[in-house]
């Protein structure tokens, strides 16, 4: 990413961005609320685009590509608030996220029901998708995003709304997922995750990169901690 | 004083006409997030209304209006109260048209144009009142319009800055704002959803009963007169942006125009043509209407 | 103040809270934690009145809260904050605090509470034009809480209100309900962040499966072996 | 079954009873005009019925089996069908609408049942060869050519050259075609066209459309809408004072319908010429026609209209059909239609509607045996329709041309 | 309204059953009754079509008959002008359809919910004022407000005339197959997941590498294609095709409401709505429209909104349970795991 700006009508989202997410790595994005995050987010993978700046993806000049494209190259995202197709199973769900390679409806739910294992899906998988419960819904945006058969994938918060225990839980996912070979780039807030996940963070502030660094640079960082972590910091880390 | 002058001034005068029969369909559907498709069936219905009374008891529409009106508000508000209102609640709540009331109302719109048919027949009525009969002459006499069409074009404005009022700067327009985007949210505020989605499908019926009083004293009373505006209606508050009211009246003065004045250049078929042909552009262009908001 | 006996409840027949019974004191914060899907939002929903229960009964003050609608409930005193904020979005922050106090009672006081909210809530009155949609999750959220408390809830329950927010406004928030319970409001939090929840509330309630497997004052559950286990990944 | 409890109900025929179809627009866009058709259908079977039902047949009595068409041309296949395998009719007449007529008459040909057409105007009616579809009615050449024949004598009587006109007029079917023949004869004349507006059905304000028509100066304009047009269509051109020095001349349609007069005042449709589908005089002349137009009024609350008198006589050709085939037999009936000889005299029942005779062609078509098609132009003064053309139906008054400018009256 | 109501009949027992129904039912019956068969399979056959792409993928089109009117016009003009046998008239027709529809559908396609709702309706209506007035287009006859009575060849089956009922009955019938078996097999393929995928939520099925616009414009395709052949059939079996009626809004809402009132988005829901809907509205209208002109109608919109009331997810849910009900009866135990087996592919 290169000098990426976001503006919506008078007001800068994302304000001149740069960074390099490497292959294999699991990146954090953190930073407080309207940060930008989100909107980072979306022009990476297409749903906007940047207003100025330049995106590239596997060295190829993404910057106006289109959301459904992006998906074929390879990189799929999951929404902040997750999006089930509500009618389908979840089965079906995630048939749909495997069905871009292949026509073949017998391959695409073995891939259906591998990737449901993979991610570590605990309920039926022939429920109906919006009756599962939050965390459900929130693997089941992962695996869908996974089914694809992305090489970066692309998670907004989701870990927000679970338990510190379940935090744990979808912390192995996301190790499996990578060490099934897929980049990782996630937002979340909750920070002793994000230590114990991320390769590398940014911390975005008001629109702009604040921090940029290993989990141990950031933590240490002064602008960090009175822009984001709160000087209480140290207290929630024990 | 040349012809296109005038079918400007006719097509503004008829435009009001149409803003106003479409504003209640606006305000409804800006709420509870129904096109209510038994909207030109209502009209009619409310336009026998102000016939009976014309003919029995010799009220004028106008006046009579006084009473159909908070009628047709009533008659709004117990059907959504009682009969619209476990549809909605057995929909998902963020469906954009539920489509079982839009089926509902296509059905309430059969039954109600039918039973009319039954009770009336098909006679084509008009109500000779004054309004009717007797023509504003202005402008030394070349503009010759009916006194029903003006008072129709004023009450539109009237009706219209009415609802508008009450919808932006009311309490009860607060929470029927606050309905409109969180049904959920706004129960949980204390606001009795149902009873404020009735107030507004009210508001938006009795509107319809006003422009049914204009209707019936300018144009003529049938049972399939509803078809005649139904249409028509659902173009003008899409136009304008679904839900805005002043977009209604937009809509309703920009196909009003288009039928007038486009009728002094090519045939009226071609201009009613137009009217749909830049329909459709507008919505391409700009797919939530003139004034619509993006959800 | 709020007592719950045996409450069952469910979506389309299937139940998913089992016999809950539970109790809000005076003047106190009591917490629910437990894992998701527990069942927490949904017991939430039936106390409130959004999804109707099917059998127990919800008492406040005396009064049953059965079969009430929610803006009754609301009516009597009870006042949800709701999971996902659930703001007005093309409303002003103003508009959206007016409505948390459209009650009958409540309108006579709105000017004083919409005053005491924006000392609460200095950002507020920074923003109080602005279109709520607009605002960050941070804002919002505490719109929401303010929007509560413009009715003068005597209990207010709040669903995850730490959802999605940064560190430090989380812990500004709880910094928030503690000053709201001083202030004289009971108040029932479902909470996914147990440790900071547990550490201020007078009760705690852990709920699993749709019933209760334990309840003890806050600080002593947050010392649970298994608990902690569950909960607190330690 | 129907047909045995009517027969029970009626003990004074020997037992018979005979089904004809009658197959209106009942709902849709043409159920005004449709319902005025059924109610004269239904008088008419009334009448045959008190009067001893058909002889021929030991006073059998007349079953109406009543469908509706909904102004559908598929509906209508649907509905006649019906009538022909379920109902079991003899015989249908029906449907008004030219659409309509060409479909259901499509399915009567193929069960071989006679269909006596009334109503629609469009030539392929009778035009494709079937030799169990006949019709009563005169095309749309006919009622416009009855027209322009006026016009002329006009043009004699008035020493003019020649004639410019207005052409306006609803754009389905009917409208079309009369505005198209009107130009074909007009321009054998020499006549100029200086405004030809197609208008779509159910305009709200025609005031563009006539200030159009003020505005090309013509001398005539021609006319063809249904009645909630020609309701919105005369008030503007009263409202706007256009003068056309030798008249508005409209094919029927709106001014016909007996809505039309109740629902405009008499200042506005003074002096204009209406193409009328029956003989007007008769309401004047004959006393029996009177009586039925006073029978119409108290039964169906509404003045007997070319539609009621159309739908009188199509119910009572297909009873002159059964009484000289004396059978129901649909090859003796469709032979009884075609050798038809309903001859004009004052006390003709059948030509209620004023045709000069009915006797079918080859073709099926009605050729009124050589004299009028029953068309009668009237004008209306002083809010009477007074009829003046052709010469057999004048009342004897004389037209009020050229027509005083509105500043004048 | 669930996805799940696509693997309805999987013990297919039900589906050879009805198939075996419609075989068999029009040597039993009288013409009458033939013709309304013919009926309930021609518009089935409509509401399957339009079922395919406003059912599945959710866009609530009101002006779907638009067409069916071209591909009626089209082959109908082909045989009146150059004797074009209607077979392949109406695969020219359908072809010209379905390039128009998609071309159509492009722009329209960005509207959402009612935008598009009313935009269909507005289509429709350009489409019939614009032949209503149209007498010739260039150098095609196209008769304006008259439409087309069709010439008799002289009940020849290779034009596509017939004789007898029955021939009008298999065509419709054969139809009607294909579009069901179309539709089942695009239900269970990555066309009909993507469609569903995109009602749901179709910034999501954009972020799974969906192109919304490509497969609803395919769905689209496919359905004008075949709601065209529909209109050949039309013009054949009536012989008479007009603007009023095949370009009208009451047809579009006549076929819509026969697959909604079915059962939106599955597979048999617009064949049982036609099943039902189109008896009834001649029932209707063969017992009251003598009696009282409007009492049909009248009777239908109640019927209708009793049924919204009662039914709200269409007749296919409650076919199916008591199909799944007949079927426990009849095979026990076993039927009952095949169908649950079934639920769960
Ligand atoms: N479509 C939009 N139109 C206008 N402003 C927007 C839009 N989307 C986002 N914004 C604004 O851009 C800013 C950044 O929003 P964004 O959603 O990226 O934040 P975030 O970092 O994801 O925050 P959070 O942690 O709360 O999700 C906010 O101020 C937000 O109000
Ligand atoms: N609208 C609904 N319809 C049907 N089932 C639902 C609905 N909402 C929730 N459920 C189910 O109810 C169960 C409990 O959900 P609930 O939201 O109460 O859990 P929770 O304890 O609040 O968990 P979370 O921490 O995820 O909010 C879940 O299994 C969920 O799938
Ligand atoms: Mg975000
Ligand atoms: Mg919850």
């Amino acid at each position: 990413m290169e000098h990426v700006t976001k503006q919506f009508g008078g007001l800068t989202a994302v304000n001149d961005f740069s960074g390099e997410i490497e292959k294999n790595a699991i990146v954090g994005l953190i930073g407080p609320n309207g940060a930008g995050k989100t909107t980072l987010f979306n022009m990476i993978a297409n749903y906007y685009h940047p207003t100025s700046g330049k995106i590239y993806f596997k060295d190829q000049d993404i910057t106006e590509a289109r959301t459904e494209d992006m998906a074929r190259m390879g990189l799929a995202r999951t929404f902040q608030v997750t999006k089930p197709f509500g009618d389908m199973t979840v089965l079906q769900n995630i048939m749909v996220g495997a069905f871009l390679h292949t026509t073949n409806a017998r391959q695409v739910e073995q891939k259906a029901r591998e990737v449901a294992g993979l991610v570590g899906m605990t309920c039926d998988l022939d429920m109906i998708a919006n009756n599962t419960t939050t965390v459900d819904k929130k693997k089941l945006e992962i695996a869908r995003a996974l089914a694809v058969g992305p090489e970066l994938i692309l998670l907004d918060e989701v870990m927000a709304g679970c338990n510190p225990q379940e935090k744990l839980e979808l912390v192995d996912t996301c190790r499996k997922v990578r060490d099934a070979g897929v980049t990782i780039l996630i937002i979340e807030h909750d920070i002793k995750t994000i230590m114990s996940l991320c390769d590398k963070i940014y911390i975005l502030h008001r629109g702009e990169k604040l921090v940029e660094g290993t989990p141990e640079q950031v933590a240490n960082d002064k602008r960090a901690i009175s822009a984001y972590l709160g000087e209480d910091f140290d207290n929630a880390e024990n | 004083m040349n012809n296109l002058f005038l079918s400007i001034l006719h097509g503004l005068i008829l435009g009001g006409a149409y803003g106003l029969i479409a504003v209640g369909l606006s305000v409804i559907f800006g709420v509870v997030r129904i096109i209510n498709f038994a909207h030109g069936a209502m009209l009619m219905a409310s336009a026998y209304a102000y016939y009976e009374l014309f003919t029995r008891y010799d009220v004028d529409p106008f006046l009579a209006m006084i009473v159909i009106a908070p009628l047709f508000f009533v008659i709004g508000f117990l059907l959504q109260k009682v009969v619209i209102r476990p549809l909605l609640i057995r929909e998902r709540a963020s469906v954009l048209e539920p489509t079982s009331v839009m089926l509902f109302t296509i059905g309430l719109d059969y039954a109600i144009a039918n039973l009319y048919l039954m009770i009336y027949t098909s006679r084509y009525k008009t109500l000779n009142t004054w309004a009717y009969s007797n023509y504003a002459r202005l402008f030394d006499g070349k503009f010759v319009t009916q006194y029903s069409r003006i008072i129709s074009f004023v009450l539109a404005f009237v009706v219209a800055g009415i609802l508008w009022f009450i919808i932006n700067r009311t309490e009860l327009g607060k929470r029927i704002r606050a309905v409109s985007q969180n049904r959920d949210a706004a129960a949980l505020c204390g606001v009795n959803v149902h009873t404020t989605y009735g107030i507004a499908f009210g508001l938006g019926t009795a509107a319809l009963a006003i422009a049914g009083a204009c209707m019936a004293s300018f144009y003529l009373v049938s049972p399939s007169v509803g078809n005649v505006f139904g249409t028509k209606s659902f173009m003008i508050v899409v136009l304008g942006g679904l839900g805005s009211i002043p977009g209604a009246i937009i809509g309703g003065l920009i196909f009003g125009l288009i039928e007038q004045v486009g009728a002094q250049f090519i045939t009226s078929t071609m201009a009613s043509m137009l009217s749909f042909i830049l329909f459709l552009i507008v919505l391409v262009i700009k797919p939530d209407g003139l004034l619509g908001k993006k959800k | 103040m709020l007592k719950i006996s045996d409450l069952r409840t469910g979506y389309n027949g299937g139940e998913i809270v089992h016999g809950i019974s539970l109790e809000v004191p005076d003047n106190q914060i009591v917490a629910i934690v437990g894992g998701n899907g527990a069942g927490k939002s949904t017991l939430i929903k039936a106390i409130t009145g959004l999804i109707p229960l099917t059998s127990g009964t919800a008492e406040y003050n005396g009064e049953k809260l059965n079969g009430l609608s929610p803006d009754k409930i609301m009516q009597k005193g009870v006042c949800l904050v709701p999971e996902g904020r659930q703001l007005f979005p093309n409303m002003t922050v103003e508009d959206n605090l007016d409505i948390g106090s459209c009650t009958k009672e409540s309108r006579k006081r709105r000017k004083e509470n919409k005053e005491e909210m924006f000392q609460i809530f200095p950002r507020l009155l920074e923003r109080r034009r602005q279109l709520t949609g607009t605002l960050s999750g941070g804002e919002q959220q505490m719109v929401a809480m303010a929007r509560a408390l413009m009715s003068n809830p005597k209990l207010l329950i709040m669903d995850e209100p730490s959802w999605g927010l940064a560190p430090i406004l989380v812990t500004e928030m709880f910094q928030t309900i503690e000053m709201i319970r001083d202030r004289g409001t009971a108040i029932l939090i479902v909470e996914q962040n147990v440790g900071k929840t547990l550490s201020i509330s007078d009760w705690g309630y852990v709920i699993e499966n749709g019933t209760v497997v334990m309840q003890d004052v806050g600080k002593k559950l947050l010392q649970d072996e298994s608990l902690k286990k569950a909960y607190l990944g330690i | 079954d129907t047909s045995d409890a009517n027969a029970q109900d009626t003990p004074s025929t020997g037992g018979n009873v005979v089904k004809i179809g009658s197959l209106w627009p009942l709902t849709g866009g043409s159920a005004t005009i449709g319902q005025q058709h059924a109610d004269g259908a239904e008088a008419a079977i009334k009448e045959i019925n008190a009067n001893g039902g058909i002889k021929s047949m030991d006073g059998a009595q007349i079953e109406l089996v009543v469908a509706d068409t909904q102004t559908a041309a598929d509906q209508a296949s649907v509905a006649c069908e019906r009538l022909i395998t379920d109902d079991d009719v003899s015989l249908i007449i029906g449907a008004y609408n030219s659409t309509c007529c060409i479909s259901a008459s499509e399915v009567a040909q193929k069960y071989s049942i006679p269909f006596i057409s009334q109503g629609g105007v469009a030539t392929d009616v009778t035009e494709r060869g079937y030799d169990y579809v006949y019709r009563i009615n005169n095309t749309a050449t006919f009622d416009v050519q009855e027209m322009i024949v006026a016009l002329d004598e006009v043009c004699k009587e008035y020493n003019l050259d020649t004639l410019t006109y207005a052409l306006i007029y609803e754009n389905t079917d009917w409208g079309s075609d009369n505005a198209r023949i009107w130009k074909e004869l007009a321009d054998e004349r020499g006549w100029t066209c200086v405004l030809d507006e197609p208008v779509t059905n159910g305009q709200a304000d025609m005031t563009s459309q006539v200030l159009k028509i003020k505005e090309s100066g013509a001398d005539v304009c021609n006319v063809s809408f249904y009645t909630d047009d020609a309701i919105v269509f005369a008030n503007a051109m009263y409202a706007n004072q256009v003068d056309l020095p030798y008249g508005i001349w409209s094919v029927g349609g709106g001014w016909q319908d007996s809505a039309f007069y109740e629902s405009v005042s008499p200042e506005v449709y003074e002096y204009t010429f209406v193409q009328e589908d029956w003989d007007m005089s008769g309401v004047q002349n004959k006393e029996w026609i009177k009586e039925v137009a006073q029978q119409c009024k108290d039964t169906y609350g509404y003045e007997m209209s070319s539609f009621f008198a159309q739908g009188w006589t199509a119910a009572y050709v297909a009873y002159y059909a059964l009484e000289s085939a004396g059978t129901t037999d649909a090859e003796a009936l469709r032979d009884a239609i075609a050798n038809l000889n309903i001859q004009n005299s004052d006390e003709e029942r059948a030509l209620l509607s004023g045709y000069s005779a009915i006797v079918f062609d080859e073709k099926g078509q009605n050729t009124f045996g050589g004299g009028p098609t029953g068309g009668t132009i009237v004008q209306y003064q002083n809010s009477e329709p007074v009829a003046l053309y052709p010469a057999e139906h004048s009342s004897g008054g004389t037209a009020v041309l050229p027509i005083p400018a509105f500043s004048e009256r | 309204m669930s996805y799940k109501g696509n693997s309805i009949f999987k013990g297919k027992f039900f589906v050879w059953l009805a198939a075996l129904c419609f075989l068999v039912a029009p040597l039993l019956a009288n013409t009458y009754m033939q013709s309304i068969l013919i009926l309930v399979c021609f518009y089935a056959f409509a509401a399957v079509a339009w079922n395919l792409i406003c059912g599945y993928a959710g866009t609530m089109s009101l002006g779907h008959s638009v067409y069916m009117g071209i591909g009626g016009y089209i082959s109908t003009i082909l045989l009146e002008t150059k004797g074009v046998s209607p077979w392949i008239g109406m695969l020219i027709g359908a072809a010209v359809a379905m390039l128009i529809g998609v071309v159509i559908s492009y722009p329209t396609f960005r509207l959402k919910g009612p935008y598009f709702t009313l935009a269909s309706i507005a289509i429709c209506e350009i489409f019939g004022t614009f032949v209503l007035n149209t007498e010739n287009l260039g150098p095609i006859p196209l008769k304006g407000g008259s439409g087309w009575s069709l010439t008799q060849t002289g009940y020849q089956a290779v034009m596509y005339e017939f004789r007898s009922k029955l021939g009008y009955y298999y065509v419709a019938f054969i139809l009607l197959a294909i579009g069901v078996f179309v539709t089942w097999k695009m239900s269970r393929s990555k066309l009909g997941y993507y469609l569903v995928a995109i009602r749901s939520d179709d910034d999501a099925a954009r972020s799974l590498g969906i192109n919304v616009t490509k497969y609803k414009l395919i769905a689209m395709g496919i359905s004008c294609f075949m709601i065209s052949l529909a209109g050949t059939f039309y013009a054949q079996y009536f012989r008479y095709i007009g603007p009023d009626r095949i370009f009208g809004y009451d047809l579009a809402v006549q076929i819509a409401l026969i697959a909604l009132i079915g059962g939106q988005g599955t597979v048999m829901g617009p064949v049982i709505g036609a099943v039902v809907l189109v008896p009834l509205s001649e029932y209707l209208s063969a017992t009251f429209a003598g009696t009282m002109s409007g009492l049909n109608l009248f009777l239908y919109g109640v019927i209708m909104m009793l049924v919204v009331y009662f039914m709200p997810h269409g007749l296919c849910e409650y076919v199916v349970k008591a199909a799944q009900w007949i079927e426990e009866k009849l095979f026990g135990a076993h039927g009952k795991r095949k169908q649950s087996k079934a639920a769960s592919k």
